[in-house]
């Protein structure tokens, strides 16, 4: 309906090659841009109080949209199972911590985006075993990941400086002269900080599944043999797609301890949690940045809202409200995979090709 | 000799020769939790075997089916007939599965079932929440009979316990095995499912629908799973948490092999003794807790050099 | 007139323009085709040279001054380009048919007794090695794409690009004979020697002078306002005069940006992507579109069908209007203009009509809801009248006076006038030179004052100065009792029902008339398959007692319209058929340009005529057919003859 | 001893060069079954050799080992005039020995000219920095692949499929995507693994088609099994037949077809 593809014709590979080809889609895209920067800092949400809908749902909400492109990068791209997220998170959030003790006068930015790298090299290494075994079997290499991960941050004093509490406190740091991290951060500074990284990690997420690397991804994902006998490596490929995965993890990690909780233990980064993301994943669309977005939206705000309204419409109690959403979101996810096992992003497609199209029905 | 060598690889050694009866407390221990595991193990066999899933939400179904024994009772349900309905809900809980997913996602990926299952995890989760509360709860162990108490034996002035729970644990935990091979090889069910296993094609030659395959199947597993559930909950209690203990029985698959039934058994004595041990003699050393991720290191470790478990076969790849 | 007079008249060839467009319009686009999957593209500069080298190369294998050559292809600007260098070089292009069948093709080299064939690719070298037996002038060819040619024997075969490199690689003596060749083109030099497919007969080579085709396109080009930023989409056949003047003559004189598809199959493809602003089409074009618009429709839900009627009931009322400039009720615009978010605009998205500013339709009456729904829609539909002849232009439809049942007035330059048969005469600046080696054709058809007889019958429309088409002078006759009979009219009103693929409607020197039904397998096909009527073939659904009761009742609708008119009372349709098979150029009962072939089929189809005259209620028959791969073959059929209810004749005239 | 290093004139009068590859009495075993015994062979620069045989006849062990997938028990096998260890696919495919699969093998979740692209992977150098910026040499190097893929494409006229995901293709097409893939990676050597199977005979001519200029445009070497006599014989300069794993001619097709044993082994089991 809003489409008019009638003479957007490409005279070059470069045209085909954008993010969007398509014109509307890119005004689309400038929309949601301009809202997300220009309207939500400012008033948060409609019908919801400004520091909750800030600090419940749009920062999380960035954050694991982050998380969810990284392990979409390993699930939907590269087709290894993990259910290691949550550590590989915690080994970015540790990371960051460990560096601003070192070197407290350096950037916070430059230290997130460097605590990526340990939770890059710790995910690779995990990944190694993917040379050799498949699958199920994979899943269960990830866990050796998860709880031998879990047991450091609890058993390894040293990653929270000894802190009898075992937990680690962040402190305050400026960018800009802007509070960004601590109590005393600004919700909307914070959000942007957090949106910054978010647009910047995708870019790079959409530039490397468009071009070879991701090519390599999805050669091994849809059939490894045939990969093999074009060229791919397997293991380079693998190792790329787990380090890739898991920086993009370490980053939301550290973003969510820094810039979101201020303070985490371990139980921030437990296999519940991985649990999460992988809905996540799976039900904005395997293979899909787009539906990354959408899952970590989804997957989030649905308890919250659930909550909210039980408690508003009905007077429900909310440990009620977090079990039924639970029930619900567990049946949704039967649900999408039985009606579209790809996910939103999948029936944002067809939706989409029906808009293309419209009047016509295909 | 001293240092790192002489700690991990003489001290430990020399603890068990100095103190033979409590290496064989720990030996003991790590045996019973092993049939536990094994027996969680088993449930994903049974349903691997027959449907090729490998059904993440075996573990929140020993969780389930104790809370919903022990909710009924305190609901004022006798004992034993809450056990039976217990057992009807665990048909009624594999029927609805077959009926609403199972049925839904032939074809399917394994990958997709895999998840599915896990979505499955979050309703039974949810829902037994919602039904029966979040708190820890106690097994109603005297109720259904399972002795309590210990006995002690005196190895050469040592001492040995012996929890009568554990002891009936090992029991019921033989004699579900046993009754389970029985079936298998002696009903014509049981063959129908074996048969299944191999070739689904073969299924409809012995008479039976692939469907009912499947709704037996998860029962057998919820059966399993119910037992481990009662067991497990009297030797500690029935909470969520047992939810992540149950994860290990994946450990002990990777070991044992997906379709192997002794491998499981085996895979989860090895699972269980091995991190009693390690725990017991070389935890100090990491500063304890290594209970948590031993299991996994080990089946990690064994992956890379035997993939398809103790009991597989080597894979052919074909092009 | 106002426009034409010559308008802008500064140079008198197509290459003179292409050097002034070069200078011009240097880096603008020129043409693209769609290759690999993007639109290449080439400036107007690189074009220049293209063309320049290339005549080099052309000179350089022996063409000379006054030289015939073929060129054979689908619509693609390496094929453009060497016409521009054939003409630099001062020989004629003579662009064929594509699909034309060797023996076609061989007829029509043979007259002009073309030197030199420049081919789109293995299959028209093939078909012309196949002939050049016959051929004794042909020395050389040349092909554009080198697939499958690797292995051919290249003594007289020579590619384009390699003949482009030689020429760039030319001495400074053959560059300045090429300058001296261009130079003395003018007004009076053959721009381009077109063949016609005619209806009856053999094919007439057409002589155009590049005053014909320059003044032509530069006074149409006038009327429409049309700029250098027009974007066209070249699909039609390159042998055909429409093509030659949109994508050739007006696109070199003002510089239209020529767009050509990446192959026949994605032509619809590749017109949504384009989104032409001047685009030019066959009725059968638009009424395909139409008729795919509304199968579409029907596989929508519900709601949007609603949508659908609801909208284009409102867009039938106002939209003509709006789109004349006349002025239209506040929520009558308002309406519309919701109609054009929710369904006119997507829809000529989907259609790639969108950018449409000015479109044409010519060749055929246009069925009137068809011409209709386009400018309904807000798309700027016109209908003119031309010929091969006439360099196209006679008659155009200026903005605002625009009717589905006239042609237009005469075009700028153009004296039009109505002769005592009734047939239409015009003069003008496009009107041909000559038939070539053909001088009694010429003369029967232009006289000495310069007026060129149309062939048509027709009449100018009191008050508006329309003119309106009846149909072929010669076809115009009479029946045994003195009526006129004017089939194509007749032929016109049956076609404008979906349903209707094509009539052939005999009775010339017979008491009444009677008809040939061909039915459109697409639309009657769908038709079936919503009322499950179940069959194997063609020719079974063209049988089926329902299809008939459904062209029956077409028939007779025609029959109460057509004695309306008193004059044309004579011409109801007492008796028809349906054929069994689809007319078909390959077996000659069409043209190239889908015009039917009255005798040819009265002839072919004697046995069914007279069954049709003589009463008999059903008729056994054997038909030969060509199949695609020009096997030939036979068809049986035994078809079923129907009565139609004649309609009284509102006058006494036809009572009598 | 087979001179190896002069070519012959094949029958349309195209020359064949020495010898690409020779296959050295090659044994090939799973477990206790022989897949295949004995076998030498040679494939020469440029020409289109046929390996056929009733099915069950060992032909796609042997393609594998051509292909370096499977490592033969017993044998050689000679590459350009050095003897090949064992080394892993993906090492082969950078020798430049392409194929196709019996059971097609394409990567579902993409689109034709993705699939196409996969081909080009190996010719693709920038390095991961550039490839997250996507930009410079990056881009230039994926416009400059793209546009090798596209010539691909229309050289095998799947213009029109070019952004259908390939998934929900008909199967005759699926194949044609896969050999484009195979032809983007420039292969010296490509290997055809029954190409034609499952075709209607339509599908069968146009696969024929493409086969031939596929040689004749590129001089591409191509080897390729085929279970169905009647095609290969048109195709082939040089034929080999297998039964049971053993070799029971070499030759041109003619001298093939006249051969007693392999009339035997053909007769009862096809047509």
């Amino acid at each position: 309906m809003f489409y008019r593809e009638a003479g957007q014709f490409k005279t070059s590979y470069k045209q085909y090659m954008q993010a969007f080809p398509i014109r509307e889609d890119r005004i689309g895209i400038a929309i949601w841009l301009a809202i997300a920067l220009f309207y939500v800092p400012f008033f948060g949400l409609p019908g919801l109080e400004y520091t909750f809908a800030m600090n419940a749902i749009m920062i999380p909400v960035v954050i694991f949209t982050i998380t969810a492109i990284g392990l979409n990068i390993l699930v939907g791209f590269t087709g290894q199972i993990s259910l290691g997220t949550g550590a590989f998170m915690g080994v970015g959030a540790y990371a960051c911590y460990k560096l601003t003790t070192y070197f407290p006068d350096v950037n916070i930015i430059i230290i997130i985006l460097a605590s990526g790298f340990v939770s890059a090299a710790v995910g690779a290494m995990f990944g190694l075993p993917s040379l050799r075994i498949k699958g199920f079997y994979l899943v269960v290499a990830t866990l050796a990941a998860q709880f031998f991960l879990e047991w450091c941050f609890i058993r390894v004093e040293w990653l929270y400086n000894y802190n009898p509490s075992g937990a680690i406190e962040v402190p305050q740091r400026e960018v800009f002269g802007l509070i960004v991290t601590g109590a005393a951060a600004e919700p909307a500074t914070r959000y942007l900080m957090v949106l910054g990284f978010l647009i910047l990690l995708t870019i790079i997420a959409g530039n490397l599944v468009r071009g070879r690397v991701g090519r390599g991804w999805m050669m091994i994902r849809d059939m490894d043999i045939a990969a093999e006998l074009i060229g791919v490596r397997p293991l380079r490929t693998k190792l790329s797609a787990f380090a890739v995965s898991s920086y993009y993890c370490g980053v939301s990690g550290a973003l969510m301890v820094f810039v979101w909780l201020g303070a985490a233990e371990v139980e921030s980064f437990d296999v519940n949690h991985s649990f999460l993301y992988l809905f996540m994943v799976i039900f904005g669309g395997l293979g899909s940045i787009t539906g990354s977005y959408m899952g970590a939206a989804f997957i989030w705000t649905f308890p919250i809202l659930m909550k909210e309204m039980g408690k508003r419409l009905f007077d429900i109690d909310p440990i009620i409200m977090e079990n039924v959403s639970l029930v619900a979101i567990g049946a949704l996810i039967v649900f999408i995979l039985i009606k579209e096992p790809h996910g939103l992003a999948r029936l944002w497609q067809l939706v989409k090709q029906k808009l293309r199209i419209w009047p016509f029905a295909h | 000799m001293s240092g790192i060598f002489y700690d991990v690889l003489a001290d430990p050694f020399l603890q068990m020769w100095q103190m033979p009866d409590f290496f064989i407390q720990v030996l003991w221990e790590g045996f019973v939790s092993g049939i536990l595991y094994a027996l969680i193990a088993l449930g994903f066999v049974l349903i691997f075997k027959a449907s090729g899933i490998f059904n993440f939400a075996q573990g929140i179904m020993v969780v389930f089916s104790g809370l919903t024994l022990v909710g009924l009772h305190a609901l004022g349900v006798p004992a034993f007939v809450a056990l039976i309905i217990t057992l009807g809900v665990m048909y009624v809980l594999a029927y609805l599965v077959e009926r609403l997913v199972l049925r839904n996602l032939v074809n399917q990926p394994d990958i997709i079932l895999f998840m599915a299952t896990i979505g499955l995890t979050n309703i039974l989760i949810g829902g037994g929440q919602w039904i029966f509360g979040g708190e820890t709860k106690s097994m109603i162990t005297a109720e259904l009979m399972i002795p309590t108490g210990s006995s002690v034996w005196e190895p050469g002035g040592g001492i040995v316990i012996f929890q009568h729970i554990d002891i009936a644990a090992a029991l019921i935990a033989a004699m579900l095995i046993v009754g389970l091979a029985l079936f298998f090889s002696k009903t014509k069910v049981g063959r129908a499912l074996r048969a299944v296993a191999d070739d689904h094609q073969a299924s409809l030659s012995v008479g039976i629908s692939l469907n009912q395959i499947w709704v037996i199947t998860w029962f057998a597993a919820g059966i399993v799973a119910l037992v481990a559930g009662i067991m497990w909950g009297a030797r500690s209690d029935v909470s969520f948490s047992l939810q992540i203990i149950a994860l290990k029985a994946l450990p002990v698959l990777v070991l044992g092999g997906f379709t192997s039934v002794p491998g499981a058994i085996v895979g989860g004595l090895i699972i269980g003794i091995g991190e009693k041990l390690f725990e017991i003699y070389w935890g100090p050393l990491f500063g304890s807790g290594v209970e948590g991720w031993f299991a996994y290191v080990i089946a990690l470790v064994f992956l890379l050099f035997r993939p398809q478990g103790l009991f597989g076969e080597k894979i052919i790849e074909r092009v | 007139m106002e426009t034409g007079k010559y308008a802008d008249i500064a140079l008198q060839s197509i290459p003179a323009y292409l050097r002034h467009n070069a200078k011009r319009l240097g880096d603008a686009p020129a043409f693209r085709e769609k290759e690999f999957g993007v639109w290449q593209t080439w400036t107007w500069s690189q074009v220049e040279k293209i063309v320049t080298d290339f005549a080099l190369g052309l000179m350089d294998i022996g063409v000379k001054e006054g030289d015939f050559v073929a060129i054979i292809g689908r619509n693609r600007p390496a094929l453009y380009w060497s016409m521009m260098s054939v003409q630099m070089v001062g020989a004629v292009p003579v662009p064929l048919y594509q699909d034309a069948v060797a023996e076609e093709m061989g007829y029509v080299l043979g007259h002009c007794g073309a030197r030199f064939v420049i081919a789109d690719d293995q299959e028209q070298v093939d078909k012309v090695l196949e002939i050049q037996g016959n051929l004794p002038d042909l020395q050389q060819m040349i092909y554009i794409d080198p697939r499958g040619l690797r292995k051919y024997d290249h003594s007289k075969l020579h590619h384009f690009k390699s003949m482009q490199e030689t020429g760039s690689l030319a001495s400074e003596e053959a560059k300045a004979e090429l300058e001296r060749r261009i130079a003395e083109l003018n007004f009076d030099t053959v721009c381009v020697m077109l063949y016609t497919s005619g209806t009856t007969g053999r094919p007439k080579g057409v002589v155009l002078s590049n005053r014909n085709i320059v003044i032509s396109s530069l006074n149409s080009c006038k009327f429409d306002n049309l700029t250098d930023k027009e974007e066209i989409l070249s699909y039609l056949p390159i042998a055909w005069v429409g093509d030659f003047i949109f994508s050739f003559g007006q696109a070199a004189v003002v510089g239209l940006r020529v767009n050509c598809p990446e192959s026949r199959e994605t032509v619809s493809a590749d017109l949504r992507e384009i989104g032409p602003s001047y685009y030019f089409a066959p009725p059968r074009i638009f009424e395909a579109m139409l008729t795919a618009v509304v199968l579409r429709i029907e596989d929508t839900g519900a709601f949007k069908q609603r949508l659908y009627k609801y909208f284009m009931d409102h867009a039938s009322k106002v939209g003509g209007p709006l789109l004349d400039g006349k002025s239209v009720g506040f929520w009558d615009r308002l309406k519309y203009r919701l109609g054009e978010f929710f369904i006119y605009a997507p829809l000529k998205n989907t259609l790639g009509l969108s950018r449409v500013r000015v479109g044409y339709t010519a060749g055929e009456a246009i069925g009137p809801e068809i011409f209709d729904f386009f400018r309904s829609l807000g798309i700027n539909l016109k209908q003119l009248y031309g010929q091969t002849e006439a360099s196209v232009f006679i008659t155009v439809q200026p903005d605002g006076e625009v009717r589905s049942d006239t042609v237009g007035i005469p075009a700028p330059d153009t004296e039009v006038r109505i002769g005592e048969n009734g047939e239409v005469y015009y003069r003008s600046p496009g009107a041909f030179v000559e038939y070539y080696k053909n001088p009694e054709s010429t003369a029967e058809t232009k006289d000495g004052e310069g007026w060129v007889a149309t062939g048509d019958a027709g009449f100018i429309e009191e008050g508006t100065g329309h003119l309106r088409i009846i149909d072929r002078a010669k076809d115009v006759g009479k029946l045994s009792n003195g009526a006129m009979f004017a089939p194509k009219y007749v032929e016109n009103k049956l076609k404008f029902f979906p349903n209707i693929l094509e009539a052939v409607v005999f009775g010339a020197g017979r008491d009444h008339c009677v008809a040939f039904i061909n039915i459109d397998l697409n639309a009657v096909g769908n038709w079936a398959e919503r009322n499950n009527i179940a069959y194997s073939s063609y020719q079974e659904l063209s049988g089926h007692p329902k299809v008939l009761d459904m062209v029956q009742e077409h028939v007779e609708t025609v029959n109460r319209s057509v004695a309306e008119d008193a004059m044309l009372a004579g011409c109801q349709i007492h008796r028809f058929l349906v054929l069994h098979k689809e007319l078909d150029a390959d077996d000659g009962e069409m043209t190239r340009t889908r015009k039917v072939r009255r005798k040819i089929i009265g002839e072919k189809f004697g046995d069914l005529v007279s069954a049709l005259y003589d009463g008999s209620q059903q008729i056994y028959t054997e038909t030969e057919v060509t199949y695609e791969d020009g096997r030939k073959g036979k068809i049986t059929a035994t078809l079923e003859i129907r009565d139609a209810a004649l309609a009284n004749a509102n006058s006494a005239l036809a009572a009598e | 001893m087979k001179d190896t290093t002069q070519g012959y004139v094949a029958e349309d009068g195209r020359h064949i060069g020495g010898v690409m590859m020779e296959m050295k009495n090659i044994t090939l075993r799973f477990g206790g079954v022989v897949a295949i015994t004995d076998v030498s062979f040679d494939i020469r620069e440029g020409e289109i050799r046929a390996i056929i045989g009733p099915n069950g006849a060992g032909k796609s062990s042997m393609l594998n080992v051509i292909n370096g997938f499977y490592h033969p028990q017993e044998g050689e096998v000679w590459f350009r005039g050095k003897k090949r260890p064992s080394m892993p696919p993906y090492e082969i495919a950078e020798q430049g020995i392409a194929r196709t699969f019996q059971n097609i093998a394409l990567f579902k979740g993409m689109t034709t000219i993705e699939n196409v692209m996969t081909g080009r992977q190996l010719m693709m150098k920038k390095n991961f920095l550039w490839q997250l910026l996507r930009l410079g040499p990056a881009l230039d190097e994926e416009v400059k692949h793209r546009r090798r893929c596209e010539e691909i494409i229309d050289f095998l006229e799947i213009q029109a499929i070019r952004n259908t995901p390939v998934g929900s293709l008909p199967y005759g097409l699926q194949k044609r995507v896969e050999l484009a893939r195979a032809l983007a990676m420039e292969p010296k050597l490509l290997l055809l693994d029954e190409p034609m199977a499952g075709m209607n005979v339509e599908e069968k001519e146009d696969m024929s088609r493409f086969i031939l200029d596929v040689n004749d445009q590129y001089g591409t070497t191509i080897a390729l099994i085929e279970h169905d006599m009647s095609v290969v014989m048109d195709l082939a300069d040089r034929v080999v037949v297998l039964d049971y794993g053993k070799q029971l001619a070499d030759g041109t097709p003619d001298e093939v077809q006249k051969n007693q044993a392999v009339i035997d082994a053909y007769l009862g089991v096809e047509h």
